[in-house]
């Protein structure tokens, strides 16, 4: 018995003397690193606004300048998001939305959009998707150029009747064969636009210090 | 020396094979009724790509090209691989599908007899994951809206990927009925409406039944000269009809009833030609009372609420997958011992 | 950092008490899986693995020292079983190590001595006789292993082929008649 | 270590006991990452330096392990390193870090590591060790790396895209485009071309090996036969 | 009218019995010269009971019954016995077997004759009797008659099925059996119903043998022996099949009708029980059909021992004749020339021909479609089986039942890949067969090493007590281990233990002495050496010599088995 409990413990000190070990590794290794990460994940959000909103439309710090949306039925969120206010010379120039467009066919479509103080749209990426590879894809940059399609596009230029895909007598262009997701991407940042129109003056308020006040 | 017996029935899986393929025509017939030549076309290719497939891969493997290229089980397989794609895809899409089918899914695995996916469907199923838009362009039957296409220029399209410049892809071709119908339940249209869409038939979509009916018929006859056990049709159809029939008469806004699961798609080929492949399928019979019936549950399953709008060719493949196990559960009582096998 | 520090303190005190009580609790003596190799090899006794005995071999085996490949009398379906066992792969007999064909030992009369040598060396007592007496080894019990063979001063002891007859005669395994066009198409090439 | 023994544990571990077509070892990341050649050598490399360090580590410390903990132990310190290659790519290659995802930490899980320090640094020397988690992983990367080009080839016919992300924006330009204006072969970049790319190049060992047997049996009874011919 | 059952499967070959079954029985002319196989049933083969050079009268026992399952052979003629010797049997092997070569004088001339009152016996008297009048089996088995009635005490037979369905294709000797001598038949059932006890005897007959049921029930008319026509169906024959059409019982996998209290015999069997009963005749001949490619083909009443060219001889082989069917199509074995005798199982000898019999297509992959399976008469999978066969994946073979398949080749005749199916189970049996007899063999292996190690190690012990004993009295023990025993004498006393006590004390001077002799023995060699050996040519003094030494070791090793009975650990072979 005694031989059991002296073992027993025995063994537990010897795994709790290589855990300080690791433990101690690890932390530190942690704290070498933790500033670099934090510097590299901004840079790589950043490097995705930049796509929609090009650097000549601002010239503030313009991730730090962020808003919080709640979720919104013409956004199609669900939950709380950040904007991003664009300001050159410290006018408003431009604010990136996130979006979902939940009628894929394979599901939601995450989409980030940059849209004009104007109300142009300055461009639309589509972040996530599960639309059939090959077929549906094509909304996707790299897969396809259809989605630099929105670019300049606005309510102004085009009726709301116009914002469909040329099937169901529309003006934007789709593959065969595969409509329906480009159908919901199109519905989605019209009704994204919508959301700009109503809110516009809210988002680009000085201060986000009241979100709530955005409905 | 050589064991006994000594006389053998005149069978032979070559004309085994000769009869599935002859039991395609009437079929075919419909097909080429309704959809014009382009089909031909196709079954051609299929079967060029196919033989000369068998040829080098027999060459590869080292084994004798005459008794397996006559086997005609090469031929078959291209046959249903070109009857399941769309009649007016480009000629590279039926020689890539059918070459991978035959080379990869029946070669690579052992050569006839071997291969437990069924090569058509593999050939199938490649294709539609990898050219899924080409694999959308399926022709408007005779008679519908739209412009129908010459013989030469069908041609024209199917090696050239040239359309005349009055026409274009859009205008030619049409989802399948069973695309439409997930499409436009996908929109939230009720069935009833759905199914008053001119692409539409008296079962399933226009022309596409008469192929069904075509497909069945040839059937029939392979039931009658005894090619296969009347279970696999028999249970695959009825199970297909019993689930789909179930969820109509529940709602029957959201599911269609179950004579167009029938009659649409490739149901009916798969009930008599893709189910009943031996090769792939349980070898007991009780074994391919499961079988079918699970083939028919997935099918509905994957019409019903998978990312694909037909399911038999998954359903074949998924179901091959499960075939040793469900021939290991199934072997029946030996002569002479009691059900357990003791 | 301090409540990690406290978690993996915790966790490794768990596990290695856990372990630490385990290993003195549940320690297995013996090793069941010689006697499972044991079953398989063919105990002809013959030491050819160089092992005295099959037991022995079966216990080389079972530590991981032995290869299961050193069986001749247990044929290619030996090795094939002691894979299969074992879970590892299959290895071929080395070169002009594999399966002889089955024999059994036969004294010559006229030059037999009966100096008893081959009846120490036999490993299943299937040889008898006594001093300065003939010697006679009974076809039956001999497993061939060929042990008697070399300490028989006098080399009386040779080999001698079971003949086939009815009793012993196999089906041959059928003749594929699809066979490979060319049999070895290595051999062809290199020739 | 004499040139012979370094020359011996990297023909093992690249060849003839090759973690991803012999030993069939790291399955998940072979599988799941190799659709490219950026991806397949990244994950590869990282692996291997897990490998080298972790070998490198245990067989110092081994006979000082005692036998009851041995596992855990094993397991922590390759936790431990693999956690550092986490944060590290986080930090320093986050492109690839985002791409990579959830295969970097599941190296700790990488049956190879486990196996190679169960094998061989818990009962050799430091510096052979070492040599053989690098040998294996290296084996590992060719691997990842062959599969993942044939995969890149057939399914986009590029090779090399993603090298941005490892190497930097300036790389981009390095990217190779093999068969312009392909179609695609879709199945090759998804899960089903990994398996079926796995199998070839198994099965490209397979043959390999049977040939230079054949070729060798054939060599030796040729001697054989000339050397009668000779007497 | 009588409810039949069904087997599992079956099949339609074209029958082919027309050819045959139409002419009366002929006798085949007496032979010169008679090979008799000592082995022409299932069990042990028969115990020479002659010797060359003897004269035998027609009908005298020439070898008789040895063990359990046996039967005796007798002379088929009157003449003299001319060697004892090697001869081909037939056997799908090819290979010899031991036969009494008998050359008969032409007078066909009758030891006594007595008809048995086999009421009036007991039992197991009559059984005995059947034994030594050779009575076996003759629907194909040879399984001895008097082993299926010698009942363990607690079974009972209910049912006699008396088979005479024949549904072989060609084979037409029941049928012409039944059609001439169907008094004889019922004549044969009553002793069979006599040694059964049975209540209810059925005699099972193929539809397609009209007359042949004709006959029998117009033999049975007044009996309450029922003669019942079964559909034509191959292999409806089979004995397990039948039982299952007249009886709808299963025969249990790996048992005997009797477990299920049911007899079972042919109708030629029946016959030759007749034969014996009623005019004392052992069984000497048997009916043979003689069809094919044949000028007429015809049933032969062929003595036991006739050579297969002298049967053939009766018909006429046609030009374009390319070997030989022994028995049915279906079920029988191919062989290429004749020299061989009709034994008790030949029923049947076909000759081939390009038309009749076209040579096989090559056999092409299995494509799993399973018309064996719907075939086969015992429920198996055959296309299981010829994968686990092909794969000598042996184990899995009878997991799946190898045992219960009973070779009727239903499954290769139905097979569209022309897979010689059952060839590859009869490769699968036999090697399981072999398998099974090495894996004794090992295990007795087993045990006798385990036993020497433990006798040495209890001599070492003995030894070194009695190191210390002869410490004590010196010189006393000596004499006694200086003079070697005979081994029958060391056999009677503990005899490895005396034996090894003897070869360890002996061994010091063994060796001393074993140098000289081995120079000897070596001198001795290489005089040897010098002369050309021939042991092919050997003069009847060397082979006279080594008989005896054969002889002697013979007997040595009985002793030797006999020794080694007492201290071995008790085994089972």
């Amino acid at each position: 018995m005694k031989r059991i409990a002296r073992s027993t413990l025995q063994t537990a000190a010897n795994l709790i003397f290589f855990a300080l070990i690791a433990t101690a590794v690890l932390s530190s290794t942690y704290y070498l690193t933790r500033d670099t990460i934090a510097q590299s994940v901004e840079r790589a959000k950043l490097k995705l606004v930049m796509q929609i909103a090009p650097a000549e439309l601002f010239d503030n710090d313009i991730m730090r300048d962020k808003l919080d949306i709640p979720a919104s039925e013409l956004l199609g969120t669900t939950d709380t998001t950040t904007a991003y206010r664009a300001r050159l010379k410290g006018e408003p120039s431009a604010v990136v939305l996130e979006a979902i467009a939940p009628d894929g066919y394979g599901g939601n479509i995450s989409l980030i959009l940059a849209v004009r103080a104007s109300g142009e749209l300055a461009g639309v990426r589509v972040v996530s998707h599960k639309e059939t590879p090959g077929l549906g894809d094509y909304i996707e940059l790299p897969k396809g150029p259809w989605i630099k399609g929105f670019d300049g596009k606005s309510r102004a230029a085009y009726k709301d009747a116009d914002w469909k895909v040329k099937k169901d007598g529309g003006q934007f262009d789709y593959m065969a064969g595969a409509t329906i997701t480009p159908r919901a991407v199109v519905k989605a940042v019209h009704k994204a636009l919508i959301y700009f129109d109503e809110n516009r003056d809210r988002l680009f308020a000085e201060t986000a210090e009241e979100p709530e006040g955005l409905k | 020396m050589w064991s006994s017996p000594f006389i053998s029935a005149p069978a032979s899986v070559s004309q085994i094979m000769l009869r599935v393929i002859f039991a395609m025509v009437p079929g075919i017939a419909m097909y080429v009724w309704f959809f014009g030549p382009a089909i031909l076309v196709s079954i051609t290719l299929a079967s060029i790509t196919a033989l000369a497939t068998e040829a080098l891969m027999l060459k590869l493997r080292n084994r004798p090209l005459k008794p397996f290229l006559t086997d005609n089980s090469a031929l078959l397989t291209g046959w249903l691989l070109a009857l399941s794609i769309p009649a007016l895809a480009p000629w590279w899409l039926v020689v890539v599908g059918t070459a991978f089918g035959i080379a990869v899914a029946k070669h690579l695995y052992g050569g006839l007899g071997n291969n437990p996916f069924n090569p058509a469907m593999v050939g199938y199923a490649v294709l539609i994951i990898s050219f899924p838009a080409h694999m959308t362009h399926w022709l408007t039957p005779h008679g519908l809206e739209g412009i129908v296409l010459s013989f030469p220029d069908q041609l024209n399209y199917i090696f050239h990927g040239i359309l005349p410049a009055s026409t274009t892809l859009d205008a030619l071709t049409t989802a399948t009925p069973l695309d439409t119908l997930k499409t436009q339940l996908h929109l939230g249209l009720p069935v009833n409406e759905i199914r008053d869409m001119p692409i539409y038939g008296h079962l399933a979509g226009k022309g596409t039944e008469m192929v069904a009916i075509g497909f069945g018929l040839g059937g029939l006859y392979m039931l009658y000269a005894r090619i296969i056990s009347w279970h696999t049709p028999v249970i695959y159809l009825g199970t297909l009809f019993a689930i789909a029939g179930l969820f109509h008469l529940v709602d029957p806004a959201s599911y269609v009833a179950p004579t167009f699961h029938w009659f649409s798609g490739a149901a009916m080929l798969g009930a008599f030609f893709i189910f009943t492949d031996p090769v792939g399928g349980p070898t007991t019979i009780k074994g391919r009372v499961i079988y079918s019936a699970g083939a028919a549950l997935l099918t509905w399953l994957i019409r019903s609420y998978g990312g694909f709008p037909d399911g038999v060719a998954f359903a074949a493949l998924l179901m091959n997958i499960c075939v040793p196990l469900i021939d290991t559960w199934t072997q029946p009582k030996v002569f002479g011992r009691k059900g357990d096998g003791k | 950092m301090i409540s990690a520090l406290w978690v993996m303190i915790g966790i490794s005190l768990v596990l290695g008490a856990v372990l630490g009580y385990s290993a003195i609790r549940f320690k297995v003596e013996g090793n069941p899986l010689v006697e499972k190799i044991d079953a398989v090899l063919p105990q002809t006794q013959c030491g050819q693995c160089g092992y005295p005995g099959c037991k022995p071999y079966a216990e080389a085996i079972a530590k991981g020292e032995a290869d299961i490949n050193l069986c001749p009398p247990g044929g290619e379906e030996g090795i094939h079983k002691l894979a299969e066992l074992l879970g590892v792969e299959f290895k071929p007999f080395g070169e002009g190590k594999g399966p002889r064909a089955k024999a059994v030992a036969f004294i010559d009369e006229n030059t037999c001595i009966g100096c008893t040598l081959c009846l120490q060396a036999c490993p299943v007592d299937a040889i008898v006789g006594a001093a300065k007496q003939m010697h006679t080894i009974v076809a039956s019990e001999c497993t061939g292993c060929e042990l008697c063979v070399e300490p028989c001063p006098v080399d009386c002891i040779s080999m001698q082929a079971i003949p086939e007859d009815i009793s012993t005669w196999k089906w041959p395994y059928p003749v594929f008649a699809i066979a490979p066009v060319r049999n070895n198409p290595q051999k062809a090439e290199a020739s | 270590m004499t040139f012979q023994e370094i020359k011996d544990i990297f023909y093992n571990a690249v060849w003839k006991q090759n973690p991803g077509i012999v030993q069939l070892l790291g399955l998940c990341p072979l599988l799941a990452v190799s659709s490219t050649v950026v991806n397949g050598v990244s994950l590869g490399l990282a692996t291997t330096l897990v490998m080298t360090v972790s070998s490198g580590t245990i067989a110092p410390i081994r006979n000082y392990i005692p036998n009851e903990i041995r596992i855990p132990v094993f397991i922590l310190i390759i936790a431990v390193l693999v956690t550092v290659v986490q944060y590290l790519m986080n930090a320093y290659m986050y492109g690839l870090f985002i791409v990579l995802g959830i295969f970097i930490p599941l190296i700790v899980t990488n049956c190879i590591v486990l196996a190679r320090v169960e094998a061989f640094a818990s009962r050799n020397a430091a510096l052979p060790s070492a040599l053989d988690g690098m040998a294996m992983g290296l084996g590992l990367t060719a691997v990842l790396g062959v599969l993942g080009a044939m995969r890149e080839v057939i399914g986009k016919g590029t090779l090399f895209s993603g090298i941005d992300l490892a190497l930097g924006d300036g790389a981009k330009s390095w990217v190779l485009h093999v068969i312009p204006d392909y179609h695609g072969f879709l199945i090759a970049i998804l899960p089903p071309g990994a398996f079926i790319g796995l199998g070839l190049l198994i099965a490209a060992h397979n043959w390999f090996n049977l040939r230079a047997a054949a070729r060798r049996k054939a060599a030796t009874t040729e001697s054989a036969a000339s050397a009668s011919v000779a007497a | 009218m009588r409810t039949l059952y069904r087997f599992h499967g079956g099949i339609h070959p074209e029958e082919h019995k027309l050819e045959s079954s139409e002419a009366p029985a002929r006798r085949a002319p007496l032979p010169k010269k008679l090979i008799l196989p000592l082995h022409q049933h299932i069990g042990n083969g028969a115990k020479v009971a002659v010797q060359v050079g003897d004269k035998v009268l027609k009908g005298q026992m020439l070898a008789s019954a040895q063990g359990m399952i046996s039967a005796a052979i007798h002379a088929p003629t009157s003449g003299s016995v001319t060697a004892i010797a090697q001869h081909p049997v037939p056997h799908p092997s090819g290979l010899d077997g031991l036969c009494i070569h008998l050359e008969s004088d032409g007078e066909d001339r009758w030891i006594e004759r007595a008809a048995l009152d086999f009421r009036a016996m007991p039992k197991p008297e009559l059984l005995d009797r059947l034994r030594d009048a050779g009575i076996v089996g003759l629907g194909g088995a040879t399984f001895p008659t008097h082993v299926k009635y010698g009942l363990p005490s607690g079974q009972r037979i209910d049912t006699l099925v008396i088979n005479g369905a024949e549904c072989e294709p060609w084979i037409t000797t029941d049928d012409r059996l039944m059609r001439e001598h169907a008094d004889g038949i019922v004549r044969g059932i009553e002793v069979l119903r006599h040694l059964s006890g049975a209540g209810e005897v059925l005699v099972g007959i193929e539809d397609n043998k009209p007359q042949a049921i004709t006959a029998m029930r117009a033999a049975c008319a007044g009996s309450d022996i029922e003669v019942v026509a079964v559909p034509t169906l191959y292999p409806s024959g089979g004995e397990k099949q039948l039982i299952r059409i007249l009886t709808g019982k299963e025969v249990p996998s790996g048992g005997r009708p009797t477990n299920i209290g049911v007899a079972c015999n042919n109708v030629a069997t029946a016959y030759a029980i007749h034969r014996f009963v009623d005019h004392g005749e052992p069984m000497i001949s048997r009916l043979v059909t003689v069809t094919g490619n044949v000028r007429t083909p015809m049933n032969v009443e062929v003595l036991i021992g006739t050579p297969l060219t002298e049967v053939v001889e009766c018909a006429e082989a046609l030009p374009g004749t390319t070997g030989y069917i022994l028995g049915g199509p279906m079920m029988g074995l191919e062989v290429d020339d004749l020299h061989l005798p009709a034994v008790k199982s030949t029923n049947c000898i076909i000759a081939k021909s390009a038309q009749l019999f076209p040579p096989p297509p090559p056999a092409m992959p299995c494509i799993r479609c399973t018309r064996c399976a719907q075939v086969c008469p015992a429920d198996l999978q055959p296309q299981e089986l010829h994968w686990f066969s092909k794969a000598k994946n042996f184990g899995k073979t009878q997991e799946y039942h190898l045992f219960d398949c009973i070779e009727c080749g239903a499954c290769a005749y139905v097979c569209p890949s022309h897979i010689p199916l059952v060839q590859y189970f009869r490769f699968a049996k036999s090697e399981i067969w072999q398998r099974e007899h090495e894996q004794q063999a090992a295990e007795i292996a087993r045990e006798r090493h385990e036993f020497r190690m433990f006798r040495q190690e209890r001599e070492k012990q003995e030894k070194a007590e009695r190191l210390a004993q002869k410490e004590k009295a010196a010189q006393a023990a000596k004499p006694a281990v200086a003079t070697p025993l005979p081994v029958a004498a060391a056999a009677n006393a503990d005899p490895d233990d005396t034996l090894q006590m003897r070869v360890d004390a002996d061994i010091a001077r063994a060796n001393m002495q074993l140098r000289i002799d081995a120079a000897a023995a070596r001198a001795k060699e290489q005089a040897a050496a010098a002369q050309p050996k021939n042991i092919d040519a050997l003069t009847p003094q060397q082979q006279a010599e080594i008989a005896e030494i054969e002889a002697r070791r013979a007997k040595l090793r009985e002793i030797a088995s006999d020794a080694g009975a007492d201290d071995e650990p008790p085994k089972q072979i």
